[in-house]
């Protein structure tokens, strides 16, 4: 029954793909949907069962077929639903479902062949995703994760006959390899060491021995692993393709690289919890990584004027944060994190999206402004989504948010709270100077007018509004607008802290998931989270700091404090950017003049990508050129070939005699030699 | 009683005469047939409403002339329709056509209503139809006629095309019943599902069914595949030079090729002789029933469809049959692993 | 009980009779009919062993064997096809072009 | 053992036809003769499914190929210039040595171990299971699976190849 889910989305595929040249656009457009909404369902279905299940219970395992068998390896096709699972499949059907809805709008201008491929492609995804996430071992997870990452190929690459776009769908690929590669020494370092590639079996075994004290086999492969994961999620160093996937049609950029594909790196580390539970060194790496690319990632989206890179950098940010969460213990917290931002994150490219659709492909936010007028639904659901993102209370993303940065100060990790801290700061400035800059104030150029005339960039969307200036979201895109907003809202309801009056239900729902099995759920180590919160023994951090450990009455204090401080950070950003955006324009040119440098640095995003460049491109293609070219092949290998022919000419001279062109000639002298060896054999 | 050989003996027999009978009886009920379909009477003078008029006709044929052209291979020309003739008896040798029986208590031990038993027989059967377009290839070799030689050709190629799907949806029914046994298939097609429907292989292999159809006519050349011996284009094909005792041998092979074909369509798919009503010592029947019908049906499709177009035939035979009969295969096979059964 | 030993010589006298064609005929068909006789004494050396030994594994060869000889078959007909039209001949003297 | 010798008979018999016969024609269906004694032989050796395939694939498609040759290039006889089957001199004389010696060579290393094959052969083997086709799909696609997919790719350049190789070109 679990095959159906990603099966479906899977037969969507199959009939666009194969039949897509001779469909209508409605058709293809319902087909896709409705394989989504029906794997929405099935996923429903699916976790209804499980959550009628004890908690201890809700595993569930479904061998679809045997798949590999070969000597000691014996790995069936599995798919494993759990809480972790589950929470996944449903907001990758879910939001899955409502961008689907919101393509059909979006991508109504394409011809009817390409609208076909681009949800054939859109469902294929949707499929390996949740082969993905319901994989229940790795090589099954790697199957969904080689296969995410070429539908993320093929859509970011969708409009491949521009330039740009199918150089950043290479990028992306060839940057998710370097990754892939990580993964897969950290899956082989994993068979070596446990001898089992099963999830359970692996956490079992992982969970049996003591965390290791030093830098050891099982924190090495932990780290490959997150080789793995920092390709797929945008980390540092392999962040540098997410940002050029702007390139792809906007509900893409929505689904793919900020609320699903992208958040599966978290999601293994998630998967593969009891591992790096007992790899302290590398959960520090994976905390000190995360903090460092939320940083880096606000800054930059700071000056960033293409609102869908801002965007693509605040996932990045986010994504960072999420890692930062792994990386001190707080699983659960990750993950409630993840589920958060896929709401509000497609959310805000929706909405974009809208924009962008409205605008007739203009993404530049300098020439946009005063929105709030001509599209009201866009714009209220937009401030919604960037409300959320920047951590004001009562939204989805202020509960979130905030459990990880008390989960980030209560295990002692004080300079990673504090960074983040600035991080999350950014948050709010870069959001609401997107907010801001695209939809107050008057508008800044004279580009509407083109607009008008229904000039629109190569298929993206150049839809002619309808009315002077733009039109709104028209209803398929509201409609997913309007429930997106409503689901950033209440979507962090589920995850109240027992601080707020609520019993952070998530959290206890997914602990199972990080627990090795056959250890009770409340264990000896810091995966384990299914005590309420703030209860956290001595010496369970994952770290193994001890320290910071408040207790009872004294932990709840410090966390509303903190909470209270979060929130006053979030509406303190809010007010830097009205200030700086809003009321004096002035200022902020200002700033960047005075710090002229520092702008120039954040505006070329750290000069990474030329870096990479000289450093990693330049010296391949350069050694590929010179060396392996020049010197090996021209001069060893051909030296070898050439002298080779001149060798066999001479030899071929003389021994020319012997081809008489006779085919029976040849025949008689194959034969004398079979009866001379048969000779030897016998007369031996 | 009667000893087991001398009942064995007697099967042979029966089964040889029952042969020679069925395709008299074909070839009145073709024209009488023909007849109903093209609203005419078809024969009626020799005999009550023309029964005896196959008879008349092997008479008339056996006393003709026999002429051979001149410059034929002789050895060949005679060996073609004896091969042919052969091969189509000896087809039928490993089909059942009935339960075990003690022949009303003649026997002390039942015996199978069969020639031989062997346990490839659906094999047996396939090669031996491999073998029999020798016969066509050869009488068409043999005449030094062009039409001969043109008729031959295509039907070496059309059969061989043919025989490819025709196996494979052979092999379909082989995967799901689990043996070659044709005996073993008629029985595991015994009972009923739900009550009422016969648990016979042409509701689980439909497609199956179809392609074998298909197929089964193309390798007996019949209409709407009847390209060896198409008469507007090749006078009479590969028996265009043949007549008299040789002739009638190739009239002969093919009635009995057809009887062939549907008795063993009745086996793989059609239940064999299960079937309600009837005792099982009386199954007999309800075979003879079930190969009618077929055999009806060909009939029917002959004087009912029009002769394809050669390139046509060959277009659908590799581009639509073959890949459907490996869809249906592959389908098949997934389907009994996957129910384990 | 047929023994071993005459099936393998039945097999060598076979095997013989196909190695006489190679080089007696001067028409390339027969020259491959030969061929196609000495797999058939090598196919049934194969089965006696495999008879012999008690197990299946000769017949698999001989499977083998004769999906070789039917790809011998096309390709070498092919070629057959393809000489002819070029030299209008059969015999394998005809094509020596390629010597030196 | 008479029905072996009898198909031996016509099997050795069919074959020496086959190589000196003058007519192609002839020669493949003298072929097909010898393919089915040798089938015979093999249902004696209880190898029926060996048997049957032996037909079906040899005689029913192999040699209908040989024989679609024979007739599209109408070559009855053999070359003009060649008297006769025997080309007299050396292709003779060596042709003839080497066989007689590779007959000579088998049946010395048969004497030689008949004593160990007498040992090994005989009833010890379970027909059943030999002739159980179930069985022996079980070896070809478990133990020989490689060795299937690999002459499944042969067949497929084979298949190419003649394509490619028959082909007009124009």
């Amino acid at each position: 029954m679990l095959l159906l889910i990603p099966l479906l989305p899977f037969l969507g595929f199959l009939v666009n793909a194969a039949t897509g040249r001779r469909l209508a656009k409605s058709q293809s457009g319902a087909v896709a949907c409705l394989a989504m909404f029906g794997a929405f369902l099935a996923s429903g279905w699916a976790v209804w069962g499980l959550l009628r299940l004890r908690p201890d219970s809700r595993d569930l395992v479904q061998v679809v077929v045997p798949w590999i068998e070969s000597g000691p390896l014996s790995l069936p096709f599995a798919l494993r639903l759990d809480p972790l699972s589950a929470v996944m499949i449903l907001v990758v059907t879910g939001i899955g479902f409502l961008i689907h809805v919101y393509s059909t709008a979006y991508m109504h201008d394409e011809r009817a062949s390409e609208y076909a491929r681009y949800f054939s492609y859109l469902n294929l995804f949707a499929a390996f995703m949740l082969v993905l996430v319901l994989g229940a071992s790795f090589p099954v997870m790697f199957v969904g994760w080689e296969g995410v990452g070429l539908c993320s190929y093929l859509l970011i690459g969708f409009w491949f006959t521009k330039k740009s776009a199918s150089d950043a769908g290479k990028k992306a690929f060839i940057v998710n390899r370097v990754g892939d590669f990580g993964f897969l020494l950290g899956m082989f370092l994993v068979w070596s060491h446990f001898g089992s590639l099963d999830f359970r079996e692996v956490a079992r075994l992982a969970g049996q021995a003591p965390p290791e004290a030093g830098f050891g086999i099982v924190s090495l492969a932990a780290l490959l692993l997150f080789v793995g994961a920092t390709g797929k999620s945008a980390q540092i160093p392999l962040y540098v393709w997410l940002p050029d996937a702007m390139e792809g049609p906007t509900p893409v950029s929505a689904l793919i690289h900020a609320a699903t594909m992208v958040t599966a790196g978290v999601f293994m580390i998630g998967r593969t919890a009891v591992l790096f539970g007992h790899a302290p060194a590398t959960l520090a790496v994976v905390a000190a990584i995360g903090v460092a690319t939320a940083l880096m990632a606000g800054t930059i989206g700071l000056v960033q004027n293409d609102i869908k890179r801002v965007l693509a950098y605040s996932t990045v940010s986010q994504l960072g944060l999420m890692f930062v969460a792994m990386g001190v213990g707080a699983f659960a917290a990750g993950i409630f994190h993840l589920y958060t931002h896929a709401f509000f994150k497609a959310l805000l490219f929706l909405g974009s999206g809208a924009v962008i659709h409205a605008l007739a492909g203009e993404q530049d936010i300098r020439r946009m402004g005063g929105l709030r007028r001509d599209l009201p639904v866009t714009y209220w659901t937009f401030l919604v989504g960037a409300l959320a993102i920047s951590g004001v209370p009562l939204l989805s993303g202020f509960f979130s948010k905030d459990e990880i940065l008390w989960r980030a100060f209560s295990s002692g990790h004080t300079l990673v709270w504090g960074v983040a801290v600035v991080a999350s700061l950014l948050t709010a400035i870069y959001m609401f100077r997107l907010v801001f800059l695209t939809f107050h104030g008057e508008r800044r150029s004279a580009s509407h007018d083109l607009a008008v005339a229904g000039h629109g960039q190569t298929g993206g969307g150049g839809h002619g509004p309808a009315s002077e200036g733009g039109h709104d979201a028209p209803p398929a895109m509201a409609i997913v607008l309007v429930l997106l907003a409503v689901g950033s809202v209440v979507a962090g309801y589920i995850g109240v802290p027992a601080v707020l009056g609520g019993s952070n239900r998530i959290e206890q729902f997914l602990a199972p998931s990080f627990a090795a099995p056959g250890i009770e759920a409340s264990g000896d180590h810091g995966a384990n989270r299914a005590e309420a919160r703030g209860e956290m023994a001595p010496g369970s951090e994952p770290t193994g700091e001890g320290g910071l450990a408040p207790t009872g009455e004294g932990g709840h204090s410090a966390e509303l404090g903190l909470m209270a401080f979060s929130s006053g950070i979030a509406l303190a950003g809010i007010g830097i950017a009205a200030y700086f955006f809003l009321r004096r324009r002035g200022a902020a040119d200002a700033v960047a003049a005075r710090f002229a440098w520092l702008h120039r640095l954040l505006l070329n995003k750290y000069y990474v990508d030329e870096i990479y460049d000289a450093a990693i491109v330049q010296p391949i293609t350069r050694t590929s050129e010179r060396a392996l070219w020049k010197a090996v092949d021209a001069g060893v290998i051909d030296g070898a070939v050439n002298g080779a022919g001149a060798l066999i000419n001479g030899a071929a001279a003389t021994l020319r005699r012997l081809q008489t062109g006779s085919m029976r000639a040849y025949a008689l002298s194959i034969f004398v030699g079979v009866v001379v060896i048969l000779g030897y054999f016998v007369w031996r | 009683m009667i000893p087991l050989y001398v009942a064995q003996f007697g099967i042979v027999l029966a089964v040889f005469v029952a042969l020679l009978l069925a395709a008299a009886v074909m070839v009145y009920s073709e024209r009488k047939v023909a007849g109903l379909i093209q609203q005419r009477y078809g024969p009626y003078l020799v005999g009550p409403k023309g029964i005896l008029q196959p008879f008349a006709d092997v008479f008339k044929l056996i006393f003709k002339e026999s002429l051979r052209p001149a410059a034929a291979d002789t050895i060949l020309f005679y060996a073609a329709p004896i091969l042919s003739a052969t091969a189509a008896f000896a087809a039928f040798a490993v089909v059942p056509f009935g339960a075990e029986t003690t022949l009303f208590g003649l026997l002390k031990e039942p015996i199978r209503l069969q020639v031989a038993d062997v346990n490839v027989a659906v094999l047996v059967v396939f090669a031996i139809t491999s073998i029999s377009i020798y016969g066509i290839v050869l009488a068409g070799w043999s005449s030094n006629s062009k039409y001969s030689l043109l008729g031959a050709l295509r039907s070496a190629s059309q059969m061989i095309s043919y025989e490819l799907s025709y196996g494979v949806s052979l092999a379909s029914v082989l995967v799901v019943a689990g043996s070659l046994s044709l005996t073993e298939i008629v029985d595991a097609q015994q009972g009923t599902w739900l009550g009422f429907v016969p648990r016979w292989f042409v509701f689980l292999q439909p497609l199956g069914f179809v392609i074998f159809m298909i197929a089964g006519v193309a390798e007996t050349n019949r209409s709407p595949f009847d390209f060896p011996e198409a008469e507007q284009e090749l006078v009479a094909g590969y028996h265009t030079e043949y007549s008299s005792t040789p002739f009638m041998m190739f009239f002969l092979a093919e009635y009995i090729n057809m009887v062939t074909t549907a008795a063993v369509a009745t086996d793989l798919f059609l239940g064999g002789w299960h079937g309600p009503f009837l005792p099982e010592s009386l199954g007999w029947i309800w075979f003879l029933i079930k190969t009618g019908a077929i055999l009806f049906f060909y009939i029917w499709m002959r004087w009912t469809l029009p002769r394809l177009r050669y390139d046509q035939l060959m277009q659908f035979g590799w581009k639509v049959m073959l890949p459907l009969a490996a869809l249906n295969l592959i389908l098949t096979a997934a389907g009994v692993i996957y129910l384990g059964n | 009980m047929v023994p071993l030993g005459y099936y393998l010589l039945l097999s060598a006298i076979l095997f013989a009779t196909g190695t006489l064609g190679v080089f007696l005929r001067r028409n390339v068909i027969t020259v491959l009919l030969s061929i196609e006789v000495m797999l058939n004494a090598v196919n049934l050396a194969f089965i006696s062993f495999g008879r012999f030994q008690g197990s299946v594994d000769g017949q698999v060869i001989m499977f083998f064997v004769v999906t070789v000889a039917a790809a011998e078959a096309a390709v070498g007909l092919a070629l057959v096809i393809a000489l002819f039209r070029h030299r209008e001949s059969l015999n394998p003297d005809a094509f020596t072009s390629l010597k030196w | 053992m008479l029905l072996f010798l009898l198909f031996a008979a016509v099997a050795v018999g069919a074959s020496l036809m086959v190589v000196l016969g003058r007519n192609p024609m002839h020669s493949v269906l003298l072929l097909i003769v010898s393919f089915a004694a040798l089938a015979a032989i093999y249902v004696g050796l209880d190898a029926p499914f060996a048997a049957v395939v032996q037909i079906i694939i040899y005689a029913g498609a192999i040699m209908v190929l040989f024989l679609f040759v024979v007739m599209l290039l109408n070559a009855h006889t053999e070359d003009e210039g060649a008297a006769g089957p025997t080309p007299a001199g050396k292709p003779l004389v060596a042709g003839v040595a080497v066989a007689a010696a590779l007959v000579l060579e088998l049946a010395w290393a048969l004497a030689r171990t008949r004593g160990t094959s007498g040992r090994t052969g005989g009833g010890g083997a379970d027909a059943s299971v030999l002739q159980s086709v179930r069985e022996l799909g079980g070896v070809l696609y478990r133990d020989y699976s490689l060795a299937f997919e690999v002459t499944s790719i042969l067949i497929l350049v084979a298949m190419v190849g003649a394509v490619v190789l028959a082909r007009r070109e124009s």
